[in-house]
């Protein structure tokens, strides 16, 4: 079970990085943090002891195979969190050209 | 295995491409495309509306038959709560499509607006009548990163702001969805939402059932804003432009967030009476503090937004006192009530929140800015925008002709019928200063003397925009007719069965 | 936007040719060997960038490339949507079904639609994430300081 | 097996904290690139070439985007003193994350201990599913075939984030 914990761990990480930082930035880094972890997480589920890797070589058919459901939904995932963080880098280079900085503090009373 | 079912996402999808590739040559192509395609969406969905009826279509995708009861491929669901919420998005869409027709002549990049507008429709269409979990997380992801982009369209400081804002929270949802799907997959080994059911009911462990209904509750909470997740919402639906806050404040945050939730806790999760007693108290905070919230704007669409989240207090209301009853074993008339008047108002505040954030776009057209202090006198020189505002903002508050009013009264005499004595009138007071609220907004946009309007030319709006906002007001007048018996067999009765009798949904689907 | 040094030209031009077969070998081979159309996509991205940030390119070759590319990833998504719509036509008329034959599991045509999908997703994949990278430099371009 | 990815996953929630709490935002975000790669070695250690190597590669174009965003910037983040809301939302944040954690440990534990999961759906994905889907990887079968409708989602959630980008990057918004 502890690798479990220490994949939830990793999430919190990312979850108090998304609160309490500051700087647009790091808020993209630590939700990114937070993707990783999902993605541990389903991988994690899917692991069977003894289990290959699902590729099926047709001269030896029958082995016990890892789970292959989870890799599909992670390979979904990774590439939607590929697109979520582009859109996210986009609106952050453009706030960063509008008010010259990266701090949210300062966006708020720059904005006025 | 009903053949059209797919064409809910195909058509938008391939419409959305070929605005891309199309659009770019002829100019006037997209303007006139996407109205075509929503309109065929509508008349579909409405074909659904009229005969789904008792039975629940099932549509499994790639042909693949379950082995021994247990569903493989992903299957296309649809039933009666599922065809009303279809109705929704499609015919609020085609409205905003067409009212966008001229408004969007303000930005530039007409092409990315209607491509995103396809896309958006396409991926609520996915999420309501997709029956897969993690089909709707999918789904789902088109549909807001569409939002998101179309938040920060013109892209000034603050849109770009909200649309920043709206994407932080948006990601923190999706990553705690995702996390409960795999939560789900852990116990149950499978994603099909009848399937679990059948998996749950093997028996379980408290706590870890509890953990799970928190996660999804607090991911698709997030896309619903209700009170403690509503931080986005305002900025969000403010900055956006009209046709698009309206489809958000309308379709959006209802699609993605609360059907999701109605039909996660009503027709997957066993129901348990804490759970429903905490859906029912944030139901109620939110009503509560989306009013109050409301009452210091002088911003219109900012007043709307924060209305919206009480409005759908309401319905989160009703809804969970109907899952109280349940949880406690109670399935007579009163929870049926109770889900009625929920589901009812989930309707009617798509009508008339669509219908106020197009007459807040049209003020915006002609004058320019969205503060209640600089307008004055516009019933003369908008007589169109005038009347259907005062329309919606009737019905929002309830008054009697209107649709908003039976909603509500139903939804206060579930709660009262079920000895909520607390809730039904803290519903009343919200109703009352909502009321308040509107008749502020209707004085100070269309009816007060202001000394410096005669030198402002103010002519109505052109065509598109005042045939949707019309044919809106006559669609929140006659939703009104949905009280008598014999029509509301028609079209409630279907939804209501299936989230009374939670295993019904199940049963059928595995039966297939 | 200026390239780089002659050395960063030169290791380039060696590289990015042997990148971008790669990707092309891992597409293909989707449905034999790890991988698919989503890896090999953007393995062919990642050599086009490589090839774009070597030798830079003025500001409207940039903007050119740009609009050809969103026209590529719009016809190549379509293409995805229409296989999936024919299997509602041929075959057992069902949405994404699998109509054409299977043949022997290993060779190379084998899985039906499944490298058709890999091919059409690939090319998708590829000029989506090469359309983010070329917008990305040309706002830098042109954006004031 | 397990104790290899404990180490591992110990060392990513380090780099993590590091990327967070960094004073220079390029080494925060090539910190942020480092647990990506090693999120890699997991997947090999959990038996999931596909997703390795879509990961390494879609974690490479993740840092050109971040890198090419903080390069031109000014890279030292003002640190200017935690404020009272910065506290507020500190000790919110530290107290959300101890419900959660004991919540977490609480409710897995008589899940399926790790490796030891038993299938119910994914079991006809896998015997006879070379012949069904013809696809000898198994996960691009699963991917393609048995769940398409998920991946041509997929397929349209990066177009759509394409078109976003255009939308957010085009310098003029209104007429």
């Amino acid at each position: 079970m502890i690798p479990y914990i220490m994949c939830f761990i990793l999430f919190l990480v990312g979850l108090y990085g998304v609160i309490t930082r500051r700087n647009l930035v790091k808020i993209a880094v630590s939700l990114s943090i937070m993707e990783i972890s999902t993605f541990l997480f389903f991988a994690l589920i899917g692991y069977i002891d003894g289990g290959v890797a699902p590729i099926v070589d047709p001269a030896d058919p029958v082995k016990t195979y890892v789970d292959p459901l989870p890799q599909a939904l992670v390979l979904t995932a990774i590439v939607i969190g590929l697109a979520t963080t582009a859109m996210l880098m986009a609106v952050i280079i453009r706030l960063y050209r509008k008010y010259g900085t990266f701090d949210i503090r300062e966006i708020k009373n720059l904005r006025g | 295995m009903n053949p059209l079912l797919p064409f809910f996402i195909i058509t938008p999808l391939v419409g959305a491409f070929l605005i891309m590739i199309i659009g770019r040559f002829i100019k006037e192509f997209n303007k006139y495309f996407t109205s075509l395609i929503l309109l065929f969406l509508a008349c579909i969905s409405f074909y659904f509306l009229f005969n789904t009826g008792e039975n629940i279509f099932v549509y499994k995708v790639g042909g693949w038959e379950p082995i021994n009861k247990i569903p493989i491929g992903i299957y296309i669901v649809m039933d009666g709560f599922n065809a009303i919420v279809v109705c929704i998005i499609n015919l609020v869409g085609f409205l905003s499509a067409f009212y966008s027709i001229s408004y969007i002549k303000r930005y530039t990049a007409e092409n990315y607006f209607y491509a995103l507008f396809c896309l958006m429709i396409a991926g609520m269409n996915g999420v309501v009548i997709s029956g897969d979990l993690f089909n709707i997380f999918v789904f789902l992801e088109i549909s807001v990163i569409s939002a998101y982009a179309l938040v920060a369209f013109g892209v000034e400081k603050n849109e770009l702001e909200a649309s920043f804002r709206y994407q932080v929270l948006g990601g923190i949802a999706s990553f705690l969805i995702l996390f409960g799907i795999g939560f789900i997959y852990w116990k149950t080994k499978t994603l099909n939402i009848a399937d679990i059911k059948e998996a749950f009911s093997t028996g379980y462990d408290r706590t870890y059932y509890l953990f799970v209904q928190i996660l999804i509750l607090s991911g698709f909470g997030l896309k619903a804003a209700i009170i403690p997740f509503h931080a986005w919402l305002p900025d969000a639906h403010s900055s956006a432009p009209s046709p698009i806050s309206a489809m958000l404040s309308g379709v959006l945050i209802k699609a993605v967030g609360i059907y999701v939730i109605i039909r996660l806790f009503f027709n997957m999760f066993a129901i348990s009476e804490g759970m429903a007693i905490l859906i029912t108290t944030l139901g109620t905070l939110s009503m509560v503090i989306g009013v109050f919230l409301a009452i210091g704007q002088w911003d219109i669409k900012r007043l709307l937004a924060y209305h919206s989240i009480s409005q759908m207090g309401y319905v989160v209301l009703s809804v969970g006192i109907g899952m109280i009853l349940i949880s406690r074993g109670v399935r007579n008339e009163v929870t049926a009530l109770a889900i009625t008047g929920g589901i009812f108002h989930l309707i009617n505040h798509a009508a008339f929140k669509g219908l106020l954030f197009l007459n807040a776009g049209a003020i915006e057209y002609t004058i320019g800015s969205r503060n209640l202090q600089e307008m004055g006198g516009l019933a003369k020189q908008m007589p169109a925008t005038a009347a259907t505002s005062f329309i919606a903002s009737m019905s929002i508050s309830g008054i009697p002709p209107f649709n908003g009013f039976f909603s509500k009264l139903i939804i206060i005499i579930a709660a009262i019928m079920a000895k909520f004595y607390l809730l039904a009138l803290l519903a009343v007071i919200v109703s009352i200063i909502t009321l308040a609220s509107f008749l502020k907004f209707q004085r100070y946009a269309f009816f007060n003397k202001t000394d410096n309007k005669n030198e402002r030319k103010i002519k109505e709006v052109p065509f598109p925009m005042v045939f949707s906002m019309v044919i809106m007001s006559i669609l929140c007048i006659l939703l009104s007719v949905l009280v008598f018996p014999q029509i509301r067999e028609a079209v409630l009765s279907p939804a209501i069965d299936i989230l009374m009798d939670p295993s019904k949904y199940s049963s059928i689907i595995i039966g297939h | 936007m200026k390239g780089m040094t002659i050395i960063v030209k030169k290791t380039t031009q060696l590289i990015s040719g042997m990148v971008f077969l790669y990707g092309i070998y891992v597409i293909i081979h989707g449905h034999l060997t790890p991988g698919g159309g989503f890896a090999g996509g953007v393995i062919v991205a990642g050599s086009l960038i490589l090839v774009t940030l070597a030798y830079g390119g003025d500001f409207l070759k940039l903007v050119k490339e740009e609009s050809g590319t969103t026209i590529v990833e719009s016809l190549a998504t379509i293409m995805v949507i229409l296989i999936a719509t024919a299997g509602l036509l041929f075959g057992t008329h069902i949405f994404f079904n699998n109509f054409l034959p299977k043949g022997i599991v290993g060779h190379l045509v084998s899985a039906g639609v499944l490298p058709l999908y890999n091919i059409f997703v690939g090319t998708e994949v590829a000029s989506s994430i090469f359309i983010i990278f070329l917008s990305l430099i040309i706002f830098k371009e042109e954006s004031p300081q | 097996m397990e104790i290899a990815l404990s180490i591992i996953t110990g060392l990513m929630i380090l780099g993590a904290l590091y990327a967070i709490h960094a004073k220079d935002l390029l080494s925060s975000v090539i910190a942020c690139g480092i647990v990506g790669y090693s999120l890699v070695i997991c997947f090999l250690l959990l038996k999931a070439p596909d997703l390795a190597i879509v990961q390494i590669v879609v974690d490479t174009i993740t840092l050109i985007i971040m890198v090419a965003v903080v390069l031109d910037s000014s890279r030292e983040e003002q640190f200017s003193k935690l404020d009272t809301n910065g506290y507020i939302s500190a000790v919110t944040a530290m107290v959300i994350i101890v419900v959660l954690l004991y919540f977490f440990a609480v409710s897995i534990q008589n899940l399926d201990v790790l490796g030891k999961s038993t299938l119910r759906m994914a079991e006809h994905y896998i015997e006879g599913a070379a012949q069904k889907t013809g696809s000898a990887n198994l996960v691009t079968g699963v991917v393609f075939d048995f769940r398409g409708y998920d991946t041509m989602g997929e397929a349209v959630v990066l177009v759509t984030a394409v078109l976003g980008v255009l939308t957010i990057l085009r310098l003029k918004g209104k007429k």
